[in-house]
């Protein structure tokens, strides 16, 4: 394994000069690794552990676990589908050959967090992909060059925060090995320890998976990155945020370790700070999204609310919540990668992400309008794909504890996710098509095959869960979290609850039923005449043919509702505080002090030097310490 | 031969004087002689070089243990580079000879009066190299407080030679000195090295002096940067045995947070990089405080990367700085000096797979295992920030849409050196041995005064 | 007239036992459209029920007089709507210009425009009208008389020629110029 | 198969008694606002006339849509207990959040086409639709999580059947059964609630393109929705009961519904989501507290 990870890092480099001469074949050598990687990961035996070398004179290791191999196949599925994009994407970007390398790298690095057995291995694959997503943020526009920036400091401040609690933990045990932190933390009597532990781990995962104090940089980075970047961003990216709350609170077994913290229906406290946090985020991510008029910033911001999800899935620690917050990230990691996907092709062809100038697009990419439509049913968790098994579990887990401000704020979660994915729908490719966009055209396949695969990944496993919930199944048995009852019963084609069940595939069938009686319905009563809605746009001078209250319309945009689409609504919370806000405050706070250093002792004249030397001494004389 | 060191810069020193022309070709030959003969002193270390045949404590020695062998190596090597650079040297090349044998004196003399003699030098040709491109207000600041911080030293010095009757430093550090003298001494020689070790608030000739033209940074942040904190690290952990460390500690930390946010707030990209090599002064001098072997020795480890990295960035930021208008974007058309850069600054803030990542987590290691809570704070918390302005430098320097449209010829000399420096902090992050295990002895050799004293006073024993 | 087949028939009658209206509400004879809709006549009971759009109603009512600025508006609401569909001419205006017959900008017979399947003469038609007229709509609707929606695409070219007469030809189109 | 004949049972009783209940209550409107009305089987009529029209199509997502809104609303109804375990088609599909979100389908489908067809009426229609769902969701489905907690489970079946032994949830329950009903009228778009439709500011929202057979799906599919919501009510707060009991109730819900509905006049949108966010969701956590607590009926 880490032959692998280390072939890979040399390969980047290597694929950066072969991109150099022409970035097509690099990328699609990167492609072709991608696949590799994912026919790869099947491959190794579970339980594989390989020594990297000492490091301080700890041991450094890989181990390859069930977590990591669900995790891996999942971010690679986006890496790789993004990579196939690329291919023909990449003429619209400035850097085609960096761009290639650092997404190596950046999959590398992710690979590697993974396969970590300790956390200093972690932390340094960590930082591999952080610097290498940080160097691939700023090929965008002009604003990405900011995003870039906040992304570092506040993925630094998360993992720094990690390495804190890292080397706290091995100054009282001695070791970085995880599954030796988890025995040790078991058997330890101070709690305030454990609980800062606990907390500083997870720390860099909040940091990472945009969880409430540490979720601004998703907005700037997700928003400005370049534009099929955001997909592994947001797809894969933050999931490695979501693998690190998954350690601080399975690997490390929050149950066990904090069994006299239980708060409130066998969840312990920490676990409750976290899951609030991550209600929090749920709240300002879907409140914040249904606001956005830049469609990739919607989205990130729905990511916010989707990293809550899936920690307050998680935090939960229940067998239902646990297998909902891990499935969910599959479904997120898919539906966002796609989605951003989606957008990158309009953008690749439109040149312009926000939603207030677009509108439909369905009439020239209907592909992607469809790849976009499926990911949002899975996004917004409606069956029958996949995004709405894991919704359902986190619901199970939340009713059975009993936790119901929670369960509202996943409920609300779960309704304005509806809201905000319908905006882009509505706003981008459906309504009238912009004059100025009548001669766009669709994406080439090469775009919108990786988009279709993800999507028909994840329709599958909405119908027949069975699949994707077995290693998920495994991940729970090793970390100790057994049901009482199955949860996935592929005998019976049955998903289980904490009491009550569904069969995916009646649910599917049903509404294949539903969908064919409707035809046949249809098909049975007059024809429709067709109205051309792109009529003003072939012939000069032809209202559009819709009900406009009698008025003629030539100009289409002007007839389209894309602006403010939920005004009513946002009306409601237009003067919210901001959190972004009070963080550039902090910011700027610290700017302030370096300038009141500067001012006061960097910038006098000589006498004031001379002040401060003598006041050096003499202070030193006075307070000696 | 040690003597060599000194002594062949300045008479080098002394012909360049005489005619003009031949200055670069001296220096150029100076320093590779003094790097040859660095190398060649490797088998005699230790060993102690008595002057005039005046025994310690009388007379004036030359002590070359591992810890002074190091700091030679680094600062002659870091002249040998410097001297490639003949536009940057332009008419310097004397003071640079003369600079060199004073770096070199510094270093290796163990006599507290003759220290404080090549620290004046040292400073006297500092303000020189200060005041290159009219940078002259900059250069009298850092004479005033050069001056003034040498007086400080003499002080100190007058102040020892009352308690020991000696100005030798194996003598100060063998007899005990008396519990109220050695605050005065201490504390003086905190200032009055400080200011050269770059402690805060003594520090505020840096920004002016790295930020002022395109040769004393490269020096300076260096190899003059190098022997002060070597000479810090020699005088209160060899000679004082260890007093006044906790000032040093608090005082260091205050230095890493301060340099740290007026980086931050700096917006000039030379200004930027001195106040952040005044940070990691800090880190090092932090280090250095806690005078256990192992932290000792990562202080020194990270030093190293430091200067490197420091070079890399100086001598590509110098370059940047002083033929573009405008910097956004300008490493579209250097490429090679960008990926130096990039390497060099991601060494600074320690991201793994670069030298910077080894010294900082060893140092966070170590402190845990020492149960110091607060250092290891400090440091994250500045490694946050120093993040923040190094990762918009790189990015405004790569990314930015090009504004200053004048194409400057690629200097070759200069993308090869950085780039091969830049691949050492690469090589130094995968075999950090080659850098620790000299430092380690460099540790050994400081902490371990009793057999400092041993050497010098054995060499007045037995003679040379 | 074309024999009806069986499927036509049933579809007829039901038609006629549900009419939605899309009122086009001019002229002053907008007014005795809320009397006719409430308490006292209530014309719901004949499953005559207001409609919001074009597409969705079955009968246009036109209630009062029409200037060539709303012609244009009512031919292309008109044409808007799903076949079948009727007209009802509400008030003289609709006939014959009304008291505006003389008025340069009013037209003054509707069905030179679009086909009319039933008038409502009066100025002001009373609701008790309307119902008379809704009920005689219905029954013609029935018999399969109301075929208004296929003359006027039969003799599509008469149509669009007394419409070019009256109104003109527009050179420049856009949302101002209308 | 059973399954399968009561499925369709489902779907036959909710076109022929739904479609029904729609004409009385436009009839019980009538007799309010003091007129006769039409005939109780207006909407039988309405609906195959409009199926019988040569209607307008705006593009292929426009009918893809429709069929969507229809199909998932026939998965819905399929799926919904008639008041029994016996007259449960699917006994291990039956789950509340199922039905939940397999209904959104429809909803779903139904703004898609609708949008689709290029009217920017649809769109404020469908925009304000969803602020409603984000409204009356939000107590209804915390009221129905306190539901589910104290039944410890959520399959309805088995909720009708705890319900049998434990009194009806209305008695057990009564504050969050009325939040439920109130939820239930915004679900049904009745009066103070039918934003989304506005026919007089916003030409009948969402509908404004629909012509002919796409008229007449959506009200068939319409029908269906109303089925699954009340039929939900009854299962859950009336205990279900037999068949006939079943739909007994059912009239009775509904028939509430529509005499309140019938004299309220409508809410803003923001209005109307303040008035959700406040009494009855506050009624709605104050149900969970009772049921947290064990203070129950």
């Amino acid at each position: 394994m880490f032959t692998l990870l280390v072939a890979l890092l040399i390969f980047s480099v290597v694929n950066y000069f072969i991109s150099k001469a022409s970035w097509r074949v690099g990328s699609i050598i990167n492609a072709l690794i991608g696949s590799y990687l994912i026919f790869q990961v099947f491959t190794i035996p579970k339980g594989t552990e390989v020594t990297i070398g000492k490091f301080l004179g700890e041991t450094l290791a890989l181990q390859w676990t069930n977590a990591g191999f669900y995790f891996s196949f999942v971010s690679l599925l986006v890496i790789v589908a993004v990579m196939f994009f690329a291919i023909k994407w990449l003429d619209s970007q400035k850097h085609p050959a960096a761009f290639n390398m650092f997404i190596l790298m950046v999959t590398a690095g992710s690979l590697g967090v993974f396969m970590a057995k300790d956390l200093i291995t972690l932390y340094i694959f960590w930082e591999i992909a952080v610097l290498s997503s940080m160097l691939i943020i700023p090929m965008g526009k002009k604003e990405s060059r900011k995003a870039a920036v906040v992304y570092a400091v506040m993925s630094a401040v998360g993992t720094y925060m990690f390495l804190y609690g890292a080397f706290m933990i091995y100054s009282r045990y001695g070791t970085f090995s995880m599954p030796e932190i988890a025995k040790n933390l078991a058997n330890d009597p101070s709690t305030s320890f454990k609980v800062a532990v606990v907390l500083l781990i997870a720390a860099a995962g909040i940091a990472k998976s945009g969880i409430f104090p540490l979720h601004t940089w998703l907005r700037i980075a997700h928003g400005n990155a370049p534009d099929a970047f955001s997909a592994v961003l947001s797809g894969q990216l933050v999931k490695l945020g979501s693998y690190v709350l998954m350690i601080s609170v399975a690997v490390f077994p929050s149950l066990k370790i904090f069994a006299n913290l239980k708060l409130y229906s066998g969840v312990p406290a920490p676990n409750y700070f976290l899951i609030a946090l991550g209600a929090a985020s749920i709240i300002i991510g879907t409140l914040m999204a249904i606001k956005q008029d830049d469609m990739k910033m919607l989205i990130a911001y729905s990511s916010v609310a989707n990293g809550g999800y899936i920690l307050v899935g998680i935090g939960t620690m229940d067998p239902l919540g646990f297998e909902g917050g891990v499935l969910h990230v599959f479904n997120h990691a898919l539906a966002a990668a796609v989605i951003f996907m989606a957008f990158a092709s309009v953008v690749y062809r439109t040149h312009t992400k926000k939603i207030s100038e677009l509108g439909g697009l369905i009439h020239k990419m209907p592909i992607t309008y469809i790849a976009y439509l499926f990911a949002i049913i899975s996004l917004a968790g409606i069956p029958p794909m996949s995004g709405f098994i894991s919704k359902w579990m986190i619901y199970q887990a939340l009713v059975r504890k009993g936790m119901f401000i929670t369960a509202a704020i996943a409920f609300f979660g779960s309704i304005g996710s509806f809201l905000y994915v319908f905006r882009p729908l509505a706003g981008v490719f459906l309504g009238q098509l912009p004059r100025k966009y009548k001669d766009v055209k669709e994406v080439p396949p090469i775009m919108w095959i990786p988009m279709l695969v993800l999507v028909a990944i994840s329709f599958v496993m909405g119908v027949w869960p069975f699949p994707i919930l077995q290693p998920i199944e495994n991940m729970r048995a090793d970390f100790g979290i057994a049901p009482s009852f199955k949860i996935a019963d592929a005998q019976n084609w049955l998903v289980r609850g904490f009491s009550g069940s569904w069969n995916p595939v009646i649910v599917f069938n049903l509404f294949i039923t539903g969908f064919i009686v409707a035809y046949i319905l249809y098909t049975l009563f007059p024809k429709p005449k067709k109205v051309d809605l792109l009529k003003p746009h072939k012939e000069e001078g032809a209202p559009i043919n819709i009900y406009t209250s009698g008025e003629f319309i030539y100009t289409p945009e002007l007839y389209h509702y894309n602006t403010k689409f939920y005004a009513g609504f946002e009306r409601m919370y237009e003067k919210h505080p901001s959190w972004e806000k009070l963080l550039y405050m902090l910011a700027k706070f610290f700017h302030d002090v370096g300038e009141w250093i500067h001012g006061w002792f960097f910038r006098p004249s000589p006498s004031a030097y001379t002040f401060w030397l003598a006041m050096t001494i003499l202070i030193i004389f006075w307070v000696r310490w | 031969m040690m003597v060599l060191l000194i002594v062949l810069p300045l008479i080098f020193a002394f012909l360049a004087a005489i005619k003009k022309s031949f200055s670069y070709p001296l220096l150029v030959t100076s320093t590779v002689v003094n790097v040859i003969i660095v190398l060649l002193l490797k088998t005699s270390v230790p060993s102690v070089h008595v002057l005039g045949g005046w025994k310690p404590p009388f007379g004036i020695n030359l002590v070359l243990d591992d810890a002074s062998y190091y700091a030679v190596l680094i600062a002659n090597i870091v002249f040998f580079l410097v001297a490639l650079f003949k536009e940057t040297v332009g008419k310097y090349s004397t003071v640079l000879m003369v600079m060199l044998a004073a770096v070199n004196g510094f270093v290796l003399t163990g006599d507290l009066f003759n220290s404080f003699v090549f620290l004046e030098i040292l400073t006297a040709t500092g303000v020189i190299l200060a005041s290159k491109r009219e940078n002259y207000y900059n250069a009298f600041k850092y004479l005033v407080l050069g001056s003034l911080a040498g007086s400080m030293y003499l002080l100190a010095t007058i102040f020892t030679y009352t308690q020991v009757g000696s100005l030798n430093m194996a003598h100060a550090s063998y007899f005990a000195i008396s519990e109220k003298a050695i605050v005065v001494i201490t504390i003086l020689y905190l200032v009055g090295l400080g200011v050269e070790a770059k402690l805060f608030p003594l520090n505020g000739w840096v920004s002016g002096v790295y930020g002022g033209n395109d040769l004393s940074p490269l020096v300076m942040a260096t190899a003059v940067s190098f022997a002060a904190l070597y000479m810090m690290g020699r005088l209160f952990l060899t000679v004082f045995g260890g007093y006044a460390l906790h000032i040093l500690y608090v005082l260091a930390l205050i230095t890493i947070v301060a340099g740290e946010l007026a980086a931050l707030y700096q917006k000039n990209l030379l200004k930027t990089l001195a106040y952040s090599s005044i940070a990691q002064a800090g880190i090092v001098l932090a280090a250095i405080s806690k005078s256990t072997e192992k932290m000792v020795s990562l202080a020194y480890f990270h030093l190293t990367n430091d200067v490197i990295a420091k070079f890399v960035l100086f001598l590509v930021a110098t370059f940047l700085v002083y033929n573009y208008k405008n910097l956004n974007g300008v490493f579209k058309k250097h490429k090679v000096l960008g990926t130096a850069f990039t390497i060099s600054s991601m060494s600074l803030i320690g991201f793994p797979l670069f030298a910077g990542f080894q010294s900082k987590l060893r140092m966070l290691m170590e402190m845990f295992k020492t149960s110091d809570y607060l250092f290891p704070a400090v440091l994250l918390f500045a490694t946050v920030i120093e993040l923040t302005y190094l990762v918009r430098w790189n990015v405004k320097l790569w990314f930015e849409d090009i504004e200053d449209e004048s194409e400057v010829k690629g200097p070759a000399l200069r993308a090869t050196i950085s780039i091969i420096l830049a691949i050492l902090l690469v090589g130094i992050f995968l075999a950090p041995n080659i850098i620790l295990n000299p430092t380690t002895k460099v540790a050994k050799a400081l902490l371990d005064s009793t057999s400092y004293i041993n050497n010098v006073i054995a060499s007045s024993m037995g003679g040379m | 007239m074309k024999e009806r087949t069986m499927w036509e028939q049933i579809a007829d009658s039901l038609r006629s036992r549900s009419l939605w209206m899309l009122h086009y509400c001019t002229g002053c004879g907008a007014m005795e459209l809320p009397p006719t809709m409430t308490a006292r006549f209530d014309m719901e009971r004949f499953g005559v029920a207001p409609m919001a759009t074009p597409r969705q109603a079955d009968i246009m009512l036109i209630t009062g007089y029409l200037n060539t600025k709303t012609l244009r508006r009512v031919i292309y609401t008109y044409e808007q709507m799903a076949d079948p569909k009727y007209v009802i001419g509400f008030g003289s205006c609709t006939i014959n210009g009304g008291i505006y017959f003389d008025s340069y900008s009013t037209i003054n017979r509707l069905d030179y425009y679009i086909p009319v399947d039933v008038y409502i003469a009066g100025c002001m038609p009373r609701p008790e009208a309307i119902l008379e007229a809704f009920n005689y709509l219905m029954e013609k609707i029935r018999k399969g008389e109301a075929d208004g929606w296929k003359r006027y695409k039969e003799n599509y070219e008469w149509y669009k020629q007394n419409q070019i007469r009256s109104l003109g030809e527009v050179y420049v189109h856009d949302e101002f110029h209308e | 198969m059973t399954a399968v004949y009561k499925a369709i049972l489902n779907l036959v009783i909710a076109f022929f008694f739904v479609i029904s209940l729609e004409g009385i209550a436009r009839k019980i409107t009538a007799r309010i606002q003091r007129r006769i009305g039409p005939p109780w089987y207006q909407n039988f009529i309405d609906i195959f006339k409009a199926l019988s029209k040569h209607p307008f199509s705006n593009g292929w997502i426009f009918d893809f849509g429709v069929l969507m809104a229809l199909g998932g609303a026939i998965a819905t109804a399929a799926i919904i207990p008639m008041g029994s375990t016996f007259w449960t088609p699917f006994p291990n599909t039956d789950n509340f959040f199922v039905i939940m979100y397999l209904f959104a389908v429809g909803s779903l489908g139904m703004a898609m086409g609708m949008v689709g067809s290029g009217s920017p009426w649809s769109a404020i229609g469908v925009s304000r639709a969803l602020t409603q769902m984000l409204g009356y969701e939000l107590p209804y489905l915390v009221v129905m999580s306190s539901v589910m907690y104290m039944y410890k489970t959520s399959s309805i079946h088995l909720l009708i059947e705890k319900q049998a032994t434990n009194g009806w949830n209305l008695y057990v329950m009564p504050i969050g059964a009325i939040v439920a009903f109130i939820s239930l009228i915004g679900m049904l778009g009745k009066k103070p609630f039918d934003i989304a439709v506005a026919p007089a500011e916003i030409a009948s929202g969402p509908m404004a393109e629909l012509s002919g057979k796409y008229m007449g799906l959506l009200q068939i599919m319409h029908a269906f929705s109303i089925f699954v919501e009340v039929g939900l009510f009854v299962d859950l707060f009336l205990g279900g009961g037999s068949l006939g009991w079943f739909l007994v109730k059912f009239i009775v819900v509904w028939v509430l519904a529509t005499l309140i509905s019938s004299v309220l006049p409508r809410f803003r949108i923001e209005q109307m989501l303040k008035f959700y966010w406040g009494v009855p969701l506050g009624l709605a956590f104050l149900n969970a507290l009772f049921v947290l607590l064990g203070w129950t009926f």
